[in-house]
């Protein structure tokens, strides 16, 4: 086994395995019936293979059991994104309390359970103010001083506002229909560019 | 792993077992193998089917040219030898010695003076085995495709240390606005409140003043209104502020007359104590 | 990202992912918030990744649901040392259940026991099932409504394809209106009439 073989067969072993692998496991490994390569002859061909990975996605690293190939560190943003789980959805109680901050800021808790007529949970809370779409404006001066929330410059953004006002009035909203033209409007659209996506999909291949 | 060189394959019959690494391809008359290993044998066919193209097989025949005296005999040799060693013999194994029973009998018939037209009673068998061979074939073929686990290995580098994101759910406007719909048609709030014109900009504006106190303890009160707003952005900030004050979110304090009027949080004080 | 960067995210990417990644994942997991590289990024790094692998352990290879990096079979047998385990061996009737489905598709579990003449157990399909390899398509409409199967991608990249059009072909059938005349009872005499039987059936074409 020449030099280059060895290099590969050793990559090869390394990227294969699913633990870190000692110059002797790798002795062991390549052992053949003709030419058995030596621990100096793994070890020069571990040097050269570091070397090489030096500028790669990975990198060869000693650890206490042997040596092993990690993505390197510095790719983990992206790396990280392979597990990302699909986000839940939120639920109805968070969005009406949203919608109850929006529309009637500056709010205090008593008052959105007042009128959705069920308590509002510290968690749905604390949810809306860690997404930075809720703050905390001040607090009432009444027996508890109940914390009275807003919405924030994050929530316009996020919802593509310039300002609160350009959420529908109430008086809108409860036009059921005035809703539903914008909606049938859309649904032809996306499938429209759902289709060319799947026609993009086709040309790359 | 096979290391033998391929053989032409019809010099060769088909052993249909292996034994302790021994193709076996007949069946000796004595049972000098120990019973479990003709169980062995036996359990693999992978059916009447299989069994009977073993059979033809066996004897290097054309699946056309089925001599099915021969063959019925001998399959039902199998099945005896299957029930004297108390294999449970699947249905479809007796079903099949049915078949052709009924093959050989309508063959030994005298046929009816060349009747042109009359399928060989063979035909239908013979299209069943020929299908069947096609995917026995097709199974043999994939099984020597060259697959993961066994041929092929996936690489994999040991990951970074990963921190876990916390992925936020995304929500649309129109949810968002249905939601509020729900819940005032719960609350029936329309009735109440569909005189009543929501100024959405007077509630931004009292978010905006009480944003303005958190930072800052005094805010003067004529630095809330921008006169680049005009007259409506002045009037809006000016309701606000009643609003705010008809609340009692904020006071407005003045230290003496026609000195400057400063806005507060109500609460700064029992804050700043508490 | 520059062009070294892209290739060596995607490199990275491939080494952590447990799955093959397409263009379309791969642009997905690198966009970020100033530069997302498109297909054409993502293809002509990876045309380059697949260059400097060449002459590698492993080598970056095309399956149906993406790129994966896979080590050369030339290194199979120092490979599969570093596992105790023998790989899974599958029965013939697995084999023959899997190869139906794969090239009778959408097929029912009573056509595929019509076809090989035993009935097909529960075993197997729920195996088949698990493996990811056989998805239910839908059922069909007759009574009883049975499912019908098909095999999945990850069927594909098991097996090292990029599509089904890639399985072998399957044995023609032969006409059994060329069938020979009956053959009498004696197994030598009926070789040998079978034999006179095909010559004579050459003539007649």
């Amino acid at each position: 086994m020449n030099e280059e073989m060895l290099k590969s067969t050793i990559e090869a072993l390394l990227l294969a395995a699913d633990r870190p692998l000692s110059t002797r496991n790798l002795v062991e490994l390549l052992a053949g019936e003709h030419e058995s390569p030596n621990h100096e002859d793994v070890r020069s061909a571990l040097d050269a293979l570091g070397e090489e990975w030096r500028a790669r996605g990975a990198e060869l690293v000693r650890v206490a059991s042997g040596y092993r190939l990690q993505v390197r560190q510095t790719f983990e943003p992206w790396v990280a994104r392979l597990w990302e789980e699909r986000p839940p959805r939120y639920s109805r109680a968070l969005l009406e309390t949203l919608a109850l901050i929006a529309y009637r800021q500056p709010i205090t808790r008593a008052e959105i359970e007042d009128v959705r007529g069920v308590s509002v949970s510290s968690q749905i809370v604390k949810t809306l103010l860690e997404r930075e779409w809720v703050q905390v404006l001040g607090h009432r001066d009444t027996p508890g001083r109940p914390a009275m929330y807003g919405t924030t410059r994050q929530f316009l953004d996020y919802f593509n506002l310039k300002s609160l006002d350009q959420l529908p009035s109430l008086v809108e909203l409860k036009d059921v229909e005035s809703m539903n033209p914008e909606l049938e409007f859309d649904a032809p659209q996306a499938q429209d560019s759902g289709a060319q996506a799947a026609a993009a999909g086709d040309e790359l291949h | 792993m096979d290391n033998e060189p391929t053989k032409p394959a019809v010099q060769e019959e088909m052993p249909f077992a292996v034994v302790q690494g021994e193709p076996v391809t007949v069946l000796p008359n004595d049972l000098y193998i120990p019973p479990d290993a003709l169980e062995v044998i036996l359990e693999a066919f992978a059916g009447p089917l299989d069994l009977l193209l073993y059979l033809i097989r066996r004897q290097n025949l054309d699946i056309l040219d089925i001599p099915i005296a021969q063959i019925t005999q001998q399959y039902m040799e199998y099945i005896a030898m299957m029930e004297e060693l108390r294999l449970e013999i699947a249905a479809e194994y007796l079903v099949m010695a049915a078949v052709l029973a009924e093959i050989k009998s309508r063959m030994l018939l005298p046929r009816v003076v060349e009747a042109e037209d009359e399928e060989d009673p063979r035909a239908e068998l013979v299209r069943r085995l020929q299908e069947y061979e096609r995917f026995k074939q097709a199974a043999q073929d994939l099984d020597t495709l060259p697959r993961m686990e066994r041929d092929l290995f996936t690489t994999a580098a040991e990951l970074p240390e990963i921190q876990r994101r916390m992925v936020l759910p995304d929500v649309s406007l129109d949810e968002l606005l249905r939601s509020f719909r729900d819940v005032l048609n719960r609350a029936d709030m329309f009735t109440h409140h569909n005189i009543e014109r929501e100024a959405l900009s007077v509630r931004e504006r009292m978010t905006l003043v009480l944003s303005a106190l958190q930072e800052r303890e005094f805010v003067e009160f004529g630095s809330l209104f921008a006169a680049r707003e005009g007259r409506l952005g002045v009037v809006v900030t000016f309701i606000a502020l009643l609003e705010l004050l008809k609340e009692s979110v904020i006071e407005l304090v003045q230290s003496e007359p026609f000195a400057a009027i400063y806005v507060k949080a109500a609460d700064r004080q029992l804050q700043a104590s508490s």
